[in-house]
């Protein structure tokens, strides 16, 4: 068992012919992901990868039965990407593409709210579950199947959470990088709700940064609602109030967002937090110890 | 990205919210000018620069005759101010704001904002305004009045209404508030704003509300669509190498320490700051290369490190993804080909390609120590900066 | 509120959606002067009234000289046209628009309403444009494509490209289908319509986009806002009983039977004439007196019943709510005063004040029948209306 | 038992010192309605009935526990009225004002969608709980507390199916007229649910008119998800097709949403159906047999 995708997740790729699109369409393939089809408006009926083009999403839907899509279109059509995905009845949408305005998410958003779609990103590095399906552009190696999942705000820091918990043997159920963008999709909560209901997840690593209130909303969550250990690590400790950290998400607001103030939060909840982006590995070894 | 006071008002001129009557001016001559040309017979001095607390860093002056406004000019035109906003930075004065000054009977707080939690804009408003806004937001929450906008209503009547009876606004000037709002939330839908906030608002004896200050950020990621805009970008008040760097596809942010940091992400470079830290060391940038870097851009984010004369060391830690770590070897090598490094370096890599970017940098022989995981490549890093050189 | 084709076509250009050349002309000479102001050799001249259908009425004329143009207007202009939508109604011609000729290559069905179900701004378009559309509708659902638009991201690029290759539109004109329906959407909203069709959308051999009819239907609670559009409303299109009765407060529309219905409420109206139907009877009218009616506005809704000559009966079903019983017999009985009803009068009130109206009625001596329920109302109206008179 | 308002709402009244505000309010008090205050913005402080008025709703919430409104308030200004409603927390919205431009209804809709209120109407009569509580314009004398919940998008036709469930000695458990304006709160199917699940409705009866699909969607409702009988009425069998019938709502849009297609879908659906409105207390009394 996983979260959100599995070895018979039907994937399609929005931005399928262009070169970000093409090149993580292949790496999907490489590590044996149900890539079934991909969708570049006026390319529709040509192959690509091997695979079928679509005009719109949802042809490819009818074609193919795709459940997932990942986007990999320009800032200034993602929107419209993950919208005509959800109206095709997509029922994951993870979309990676950054710089997407932030007005733009907000009526996304509004419009999401109605249907039954499932969106993660934008400015993610997607979803993986090892050894059966990826969606993204995380590096497929350093993952390892086991017991852990993963939910983080940050990309590059998911990799690292990744690597020690593999090198120390626990693996991955599922990892979500839910992205660094003040309006984003799912959230920790969402995610944390389907680990704790997830047969394979043992323990659960959360990977926050500075800014927003969501690890502190996701504390009180864990407080009252998982069973499962949660370890959880927040960069931004060094990072000096007002300076902007490149993720528009990571603006120190006023006196709350700090990571003081979360680590604080996630451990008056019971969660076993790490001070150091080191210790991810061997402190999720003493979280299910 | 931040407006000067002076281009905030003039879109609040655009929009219909009342601002008191002002000239910008470059020079003391040109602001002599247009004191003159004014009519009034009092004058503000305002310095434009991208930070609050301009008053009590006296960037802004009173004056009372023309000659004082030829001081008050020459004073701030040319010099640079540090406020308590400013990030312990001097920002330089190119323009001051000349402005009539205006009898406010009360003074009000009035901003809209993205509330990320909600998903929704929020207009915030306070009796709190003027003076230390933030200060006043710490001791007294409640005293700041929130309304959600939902995006398919937009900003609605009642929630002014709302806002105006909390504020205590006389009956009179409810409607006007209406219009300020409504007129705030199209600036921010049309201009795609992240943050306007006037502050103070004043209700002047005629029970006009007049905006005094204006302040207005707009969202970076959407200033593709706003031509118009991006030419009111005043790169001036950016952080030298901030600028530079964003030029590059770079993002940086110069800190106090010695230790130069460069990473792929902007969670890990965070991460690798508080690394240095808890391992004794103190950053002296964050840096992140970002997703689709090139060899060319890890070498210009290699003299841009090194262009901080502070730094004593150098950590590079690169978590190939998308990113190759051979590439970031290239980078460095290149880097180092052009300006060999005068001070230690530290190289982590891992994920896709790390070996054959480990085996690159043995192959050109360069000056550098390499470590497997990150508390090995703090520690050596904190060390070689303690290194007398 | 309905708008004639040249007040749409209007309402078109200013959004940007190419239309034919075309001139209005509300007289033979103007047509004539007009055909031959525009630089064309063919003219399609059409009668301007509120119904659909006009070709097959020989409403729309085709003209290859200046000499057929003044035939045709002539021929057009003071006739009253009745078309397979008009209701039965022989509507007057009172303008004609003459629009150069437009070779399609192909022509589509493009329309934008309000749907109640997914409570959504819908845009509808099928390749079955022209013609018969609603037989088309009715013979193959699924030739029409649907697209819902959220109010708060407003019509999407992919959503006009969506309809265009379901519509097997040419890459090249893609585009432009997107600028026509978000201009339809801009001024759906802008304009609070109910109903926007463009039937045909005509593809010319230049690939561009030509809107050869157009609808345009107005939501009447909206008029209040625009009142630019509401110069636009031709009552003379209008069942003169039903304007006068809009102009009274009252909602009446006219029907084949003889059996005259003063009801409050739209529902009880509607069953009321099923229930008149139900009991052997056919009924003249739905006349719904409304929630907030005087003995004035009672008295009127009487004239107008018996202005209609085939009403040979008429039942008054009234269930007190805010309508006063009472009210209503007073009103009754002014406008017996005025007019002596020429035909029986069964009268049934209930609700508030049911006995104060009934005794009323009683006492002023009018000549009626009373019925407790509706059975028994309906029962006796059409049994006085087959009395011979 | 009742579905929606009971003996303890605590209602207010929006558009309160106004002509109707203050006539229904009276007639609310005298029907022993708990009325606790009214919102009438610049009123704010002064009495009205004896009952404090305020300028916000958020105001009358505050000092009131209200949980219910009824709006009376004009057209131009229903749609603030309800988004302040609901944004003040209140539970049950019923607004009265007819007249309300169709385009305004959409957005108040979408931005009511993540709140927890309930709105019924616009245009419509309002809901009563015979003998305990009466929002709305309806004639209060002739209802009586007994088994039938009425559900009705027409006004004064409610009233004479509660006329006729009365005089059979039925009563009514509450009556919701749920408006004929096109786009509205509660549906046909929102309040049979409430009706299924509350314990003192023994029967639903239904009192439809031609135009939309409601009665056609509900009746599939009823087919799966209903135990108790149906009984149904629709208006409309006589109106010739194209004609506006006074409501918005009433419009015969292609050849669905007929009186006959509805009869139909309901017949198919086990509901006892009525073709004359003269029938409806017998009716309900066969149902119940």
């Amino acid at each position: 068992m996983s979260i959100l995708i599995d070895a018979e997740t039907r994937l399609i790729c929005q931005g399928f012919t262009g070169k970000q699109g093409s090149f993580h369409s292949e790496q999907a393939l490489a590590y044996g992901t149900q890539l079934v089809g991909g969708v570049t408006p006026g390319k529709g009926g040509q192959q690509h990868l091997g695979l079928p083009v679509f005009n719109t999403v949802a042809d490819a839907v009818a074609a193919t039965s795709a459940n997932a899509t990942m986007i990999y279109v320009p800032a200034a059509f993602a929107p419209d990407a993950i919208l005509e995905a959800a109206e095709a009845g997509i029922e994951l949408i993870v979309c990676i593409t950054e710089g997407i305005p932030v007005l733009d998410m907000l009526a996304v958003k509004a419009a999401l709210a109605p249907t039954q779609a499932r969106l993660i990103g934008p400015n993610c590095p997607g979803v993986i579950t090892p050894e059966a399906c990826k969606i993204g552009i995380m590096p497929g190696a350093i993952h390892q199947s086991g017991c852990i999942g993963i939910v983080s705000r940050s990309g590059t820091l998911t990799y690292e959470a990744v690597f020690q918990t593999s090198r120390v043997g626990l693996g991955q159920s599922t990892c979500v990088g839910i992205g660094g963008d003040p309006i984003h999709g799912m959230d920790f909560i969402d995610c944390l709700r389907l680990f704790e209901a997830d047969p394979q997840t043992e323990a659960v690593l959360m990977v926050g940064e500075i800014g927003g209130d969501a690890e502190e909303v996701a504390a009180e969550f864990i407080r009252t609602s998982m069973s499962k250990p949660v370890g959880a690590y927040i960069a931004g400790l060094t990072a000096p109030p007002g300076k902007r950290m490149g993720h528009a998400g990571a603006i120190v607001q006023g006196g709350s967002g700090t990571a003081e103030a979360k680590y604080q939060a996630l451990e008056q909840a019971g969660v076993l937090t790490f001070h150091s982006p080191a210790e991810l590995g061997e402190g999720m070894l003493r979280a299910l110890g | 990205m931040n407006l000067h006071e002076y281009q905030a008002k003039a879109l609040f001129r655009d929009y219909a919210i009342a601002v008191p009557e002002n000239r910008v001016a470059d020079s003391v001559d040109s602001a002599v000018a247009a004191a003159g040309a004014m009519g009034t017979d009092q004058w503000m001095v305002k310095a434009q620069v991208h930070a609050g607390g301009r008053g009590k860093a006296g960037g802004v002056l009173h004056c009372t005759t023309l000659d004082e406004v030829r001081d008050a000019a020459g004073q701030l035109l040319g010099r640079r101010l540090v406020t308590a906003q400013s990030g312990g930075r001097a920002l330089p004065v190119e323009r001051v704001l000349i402005e009539a000054p205006t009898q406010a009977v009360q003074e009000f707080y009035l901003a809209m904002l993205v509330d990320r939690g909600a998903e929704r804009i929020m207009l915030l408003a306070s009796r709190a305004g003027g003076g230390d806004v933030e200060a006043a937001a710490n001791a007294e929450p409640a005293a700041f009045e929130r309304v959600w906008v939902h995006p398919a209503t937009g900003l609605r009547a009642w929630q002014s209404r709302h806002l105006g009876y909390r504020l205590g606004l006389p009956a009179t000037a409810l409607k006007p508030l209406h219009q300020i709002t409504q007129a705030l939330y199209r600036l921010f839908v049309d201009k795609d704003a992240s943050l306007l906030e006037i502050n103070p608002l004043a209700l002047d004896a005629q029970e006009q509300l007049i905006a005094l200050d204006a302040k207005v950020v707009l969202d970076a990621a959407a200033l593709y669509r706003h031509p118009d805009l991006q030419a009111l970008r005043d790169r001036n008040q950016e952080d030298e190498r901030e600028a530079r760097a964003d030029q590059q596809g770079l993002s940086y942010v110069s800190l106090d320490g010695d230790i130069g940091c460069m990473v792929n992400g902007a969670g890990l470079a965070m991460a690798t700051m508080d690394l240095v830290k808890r391992h004794g060391g103190t950053p002296a940038n964050f840096l992140d290369v970002g997703g689709n870097t090139t060899a060319e851009r890890v070498a210009e984010a290699f003299q841009l490190i090194l262009s901080d004369t502070k730094v004593r060391a150098i950590l590079v830690n690169i978590f190939g993804g998308i990113v190759r770590c051979d590439l970031i070897a290239e980078g460095l090598i290149k880097a180092a080909a052009r300006t060999a490094p005068r001070v230690p370096l530290v190289v982590r890599l891992a994920g896709t390609n790390a070996e054959q970017g480990l085996a690159l940098l043995t192959q050109s022989g360069l000056a550098l120590e390499t470590a497997s995981d990150l508390a090995e490549a703090a520690d050596r890093v904190v060390a070689a900066a303690r290194r007398p050189t």
